[in-house]
């Protein structure tokens, strides 16, 4: 029993933070933002790291490696609010591998692995997907839901690029008749997408935690650091308490994914119910802990605020998870006939 | 006990609404110039009517209105959605500042033009070191043959570009105790030694502005109140601010809250039980916002003084903002990431409702010191 | 428009704070309770100023006075924490009064006006009324629904005295069968006694405020009082406003009832709802705020609390109310037709 | 990345799980007495079988066991629902601070019957006017004759009716700073100058006591840690105590939600949608606590200090537990107001969690100053 990460892991972790924190200062990632771009040329360094096909077998081009070592990238990418398009590509990777024939695993997985097709999945729900990262650039568009999926072809979509709160994700409305059906497990698929994306929400909140920590330790107000006001002190108390709720929640996921699949389904689902909640309530408790500098655009907070938003409503809300861990628990049930 | 409103109430209302049926401008225009002129135009238009500083006394070109009769305007203007008119903050905050702490010329040059919008003030408090703390401003004015010259930042700024005067608090003492040091003036705003840069929120838009000032000049005529007290002036200009609040902001959510229940019929969620759950309550806060304001303006008329009932009624108004349009983002489901949606942008601004006009905590401080007589926090 | 009192009322307030004061001493509130018994001195006190019947018309020996008195006796019941059979008789009173008929009325009410006639009043479903104040000493009991109610006599009911969390108030379970039909609005009846309920907690958010706030004034911790904490501080704050939420809303309710009846339902539903909630809220708080010493059965906050938690679930709860706020208030209704 | 358990770590649980199936005492009966003497003759049950002072080291008569087996043996006896022996504090506490800062002759004396249950131990830190301010004890030692004389007052005392030994903070030194006089002493409860006074709860019950204490006597070699080291040798005590909450806490919490599942399905409220919300959220929360808590072990293992994340376990829990007691009542209806049944006992019960052991607003302050680094709160 240890909850800690492997040494190899930690090389993993500490290499996408300093990497991410090179390539991505908060003032290139606003530049990113305001213009609505991503960073092609780092992107095309973290593909040539591998990233993208990390949990992808090496037969198909990835790495081999687990979910565990994607929730520790999705993690760091979240912290940094790096604006590349790492989870679309990662989605449509763990859509193909988790639910695609080996053809199709053998067709595709290559190119997503080493960056050059690009790809994306999307929740589909009453015919269309309403929220499908980058599918606007996207060459195949994979759309899920519980019961299965389909693989598009970019022409075979009607793709509505969609501008959102988000700056540093690029969206769209996905509608398409057809496609290439998968016929594997689309439901593992969605939850190891979702136990991403709770890494991801991780990220967000250590960051703006931290952010706010530092801005109540420095801003004074009546003659002493705000952080010494109990007010101030207990919200950060509290953002330490989901952040590290967050945490607990998504790395069990990921290990779930890797070592006790039979857990894994729940454990995505509280995941994504606790970060979405946590992602919202740390970054709104961190903006109000700066005040108004923390309400300017001018201030970076808004852009993880904002992420954080988007991240809790896709791939299902905390409510749609949530009563999802209350069919898996058991708990709701209804009684056994006597 | 009465809650009904008595027949000259009932005539106010009743003429003020039909008034509003026939003269109601329609929204702003999208663009940011042409909203303040279309705002501009409807203040020309309120005053007119002897709308425009409908609580001021008679003699200073007012309607020496009743209470009730301010809070029955907050609510028609609000039900109406009428946009704020163009010199909002010298109406509410300006005028009634000079009315009672100007001198007579003071009076007779500032007060009138406020009214018919001819002039348009804005209010220099905030800077960007002291949010909470007012008495720690560090703008100073220093006085040199007569006038005061200026040097500092101010921040929060609305309608700056377009003021023609600013109401400042600087300080005129280095020496003197936090509070003790500061003086309220006037600030013309057409001089080059002010600087108006506009401040862009997380909505996009950009309501507020800095002001940067570098040895702008005011004439000693131009401190209200005398030199060293712009420490009262200004909690007078901030307790005018909440106590006229409470009417207008409920009457503004019950709009809210139809809108929502509007929005949760379109989307096909009313049979919820969740959904149904946080409507109602809803509903029921936004009730007692009402209550709890209308609870407050009784109070005020026993005892003729604004007291610090107002500070509940912003907290309250600020976390029920919040929760309303939170629910209608949870509502619009992948909808409620678009940008371009007017729920969206309700609910990104309504974070800034437990800040702006004293924070949440603050106002919680005020409560637990001046309301429970708790022992002031350390 | 006024949302004070007349001289009347104030007066009817005074004079009803005062004797309460008087004749219930906390000491003698926890005498009572620790003996399970009412005061019957006081309560013939009581009744011969003509407190059980102040909503009841001049004709039926009552005092021709509203809801709004009713409320205002209610809440300085809550206050006091008065151990008396009032809210059983006012809520028998109010069934008779609103859903009787002229002959059911003239029959029963003169007897429950001057205290001589026992009555009592419970929320019947499912065959049964599972929360009845003062059943087991009342000769009359009327079971109401928001279909139709009836009166039974002592002997007609099947009446199982319970021991509950509330040792203030006396409460039985009751089934029956029969009984004597009230054909009138027992809906409107209902909308009353919640009312008075609502008013009751009022009187126990504001005594536990109270206490909570005297307390942070005196106890000194860390070399200051506790109320010079924030935390503690802007406890109290959130008391205060759920205690004067509560006052709002049951004030209004009270008035509606007698000036506005069309808006009493909602208003009703809305002041029971939201003091249930407070009541709960703010005497926990209060609890907190104490410490250890407020967890003891010496001090006399638990009296208050257990009273808050047991008004909260008598005649429906927070929930159940909040159901019939979104029924009436027309917002989560069905989109009209097309 | 392993949250599987070992082979040995396996077997043990295995082993401990079997036998605890074989020797479950049964419940604890409704006298207070004979519930005691249920809980001491358990005490020994465990010692015999060697799961007494499970975590001291085997020289004191422990079994030195490894932080994981100290946690599964924490959760199994939560999830055996086993009473908590005798002399709990004795062997979470007691033992280990005369192992920390004991002398030769004091382990020799007092560790052994501790084990056995021989001799039961109480806490005496807490004092009326002192609750989370533990420096400012005003219970004195004074010297005299080569003993101690002690006077003053103590509360929230378990066992002190049943108890030998007291573990007490007392100040002996009146002119120190706070911290700094006070001295940690191993008293004698078999003493007149001690009386006992039972402190009953809301919930009814007494599980703790005050100490009237009128020059009580302890000898000097009572003294723990050296005088005028009582609030570092105290210290200790809480933080074990902490440290060892987490995954029995969290396996009682998972105990309390299955059996509060079974209280949804009897009343037939599993197809609410709200109570199904609420039903997951604490699912979610109470699978969080244990991860939590695991992690928390982890951290200890690698740094070998408990640290403060045990405060935030602790204050997770409390309001784990009232949420989840809170929904039960609400699930009881009408029947959420009877006195005898166990949910309501519960739920009232509950309201302590954010007090005992270091209140919410305590944890809070620790977890701001000591894991976020915020300045020191005044």
């Amino acid at each position: 029993m240890n909850f800690d990460f492997s040494d190899d892991q930690q090389a993993i972790k500490r290499t996408a933070k300093d990497l991410l924190a090179a390539r991505f200062t908060l003032d290139r990632v606003r530049e990113l933002a305001e213009g609505r771009r991503y960073d092609e040329t780092a992107w095309t360094e973290l593909c040539e790291l591998g990233w993208p096909g990390i949990f992808v077998s090496e037969d198909n081009g990835g790495q081999g490696l687990g979910i565990v070592e994607l929730v520790i990238l999705m993690e760091e990418l979240g912290y940094a609010l790096a604006p590349v398009p790492f989870l679309s590509t990662a989605s449509a990777g763990l859509a193909l591998e988790l639910a695609g024939s080996d053809e199709q695993r053998e067709r595709w997985l290559p190119g997503i692995s080493s960056g050059e097709l690009r790809a994306t999945a999307g929740l589909e729900s009453n015919g269309e997907a309403r929220l499908v990262p980058d599918a606007d650039a996207a060459e195949l568009i994979v759309l899920l839901s519980r019961d299965g999926g389909r693989v598009l072809e970019r022409s075979q979509a009607e793709v509505e690029p969609l501008e959102t709160i988000d700056a540093t994700r690029h969206f769209a409305r996905v509608r398409g008749e057809g496609g290439e059906p998968l016929e594997g497990d689309t439901s593992a698929a969605l939850d190891r997408i979702v136990t991403a994306i709770a890494a991801e929400l991780t990220g967000v909140c250590q960051r703006t935690m931290e952010m706010a920590v530092e801005y109540a330790r420095d801003r004074k107000q009546f003659g002493r650091p705000i952080g010494a006001y109990q007010a101030v002190a207990h919200r950060c108390a509290q953002m330490l308490l989901e952040t590290e709720g967050a945490r607990s929640a998504s790395y069990y996921a990921g290990w779930t994914a890797d070592a006790e699949p039979e857990s894994m389904p729940q454990a995505a689902s509280m995941a994504k119910a606790y970060a979405s909640d946590a992602g919202w309530r740390v970054t709104a408790s961190a903006l109000q802990v700066h005040g108004g500098i923390g309400f300017t655009w001018e201030h970076d907070l808004h852009f993880f605020l904002k992420r954080a938003k988007a991240d809790g409503i896709l791939f299902g809300s905390a409510g749609s998870h949530r009563e999802r861990v209350a069919e898996l628990s058991g708990l709701a049930a209804e009684p056994a006939p006597a | 006990m009465d809650l009904t409103l008595s027949p000259s109430e009932e005539a106010f209302r009743d003429e003020l609404r039909a008034w509003l049926a026939d003269n109601h401008p329609g929204e702003d225009p999208p663009d940011d110039d042409a909203a303040f002129e279309h705002r501009r135009v409807w203040q020309k238009k309120l005053y007119d009517a002897g709308y425009a500083g409908f609580s001021w006394p008679k003699e200073y070109g007012g309607r020496g209105a009743t209470l009730i009769e301010q809070a029955l305007f907050g609510e028609e203007m609000a039900r109406a959605k009428a946009p704020s008119p163009a010199n909002v903050l010298g109406m509410v905050m300006g005028g009634p500042v000079v009315i009672a702490h100007g001198d007579d010329t003071q009076k007779e040059r500032w007060l009138k033009p406020i009214l018919t919008g001819d002039e348009i003030w804005c209010q220099g408090f905030s800077e960007p070191e002291s949010g909470s703390d007012l008495a720690s401003l560090k703008t100073r004015a220093v006085k040199s043959n007569g006038e005061w010259v200026v040097t500092g930042q101010k921040v929060w700024t609305t309608y700056a570009h377009k003021a023609k005067w600013c109401m400042l608090v600087a300080r005129t003492d280095q020496d003197a105790q936090k509070h003790a040091g500061l003086t309220y003036f006037i600030m013309d705003m057409e001089q080059e030694e002010v600087q108006v840069r506009p401040l862009r929120q997380i909505t996009g838009e950009a309501e507020f502005n800095e002001l940067f000032i570098e040895e702008a000049r005011i004439p000693d005529e131009n401190v209200v109140g005398g030199v060293g007290n712009g420490w009262t002036v200004a909690i007078t200009t901030l307790m005018h601010e909440r106590a006229g609040l409470g009417a207008s902001a409920a009457a503004g959510m019950r709009i809210a809250l139809n809108e929502l229940g509007e929005l949760a019929r379109e989307r096909g969620v009313t049979d919820d039980p969740v959904i149904r759950q946080r409507l109602a309550q809803l509903a029921i806060e936004v009730e007692l916002l009402r209550l709890n304001a209308w609870r407050g303006l009784t109070a005020i008329m026993k005892t003729g003084i604004p007291g610090p009932e107002g500070s509940v009624v912003k907290w309250q108004w600020g976390e029920l903002n919040q929760s309303l349009t939170e629910l209608a983002v949870d509502i619009l489901g992948e909808d409620g990431a678009l940008w371009d949606s007017p729920w969206t942008y309700r609910f990104l601004r309504s974070r800034a409702n437990s800040i702006e006009g004293g924070t949440t905590e603050i106002l919680k401080n005020i409560v637990a010191e001046r309301v429970l007589g708790l022992p002031k926090l350390r």
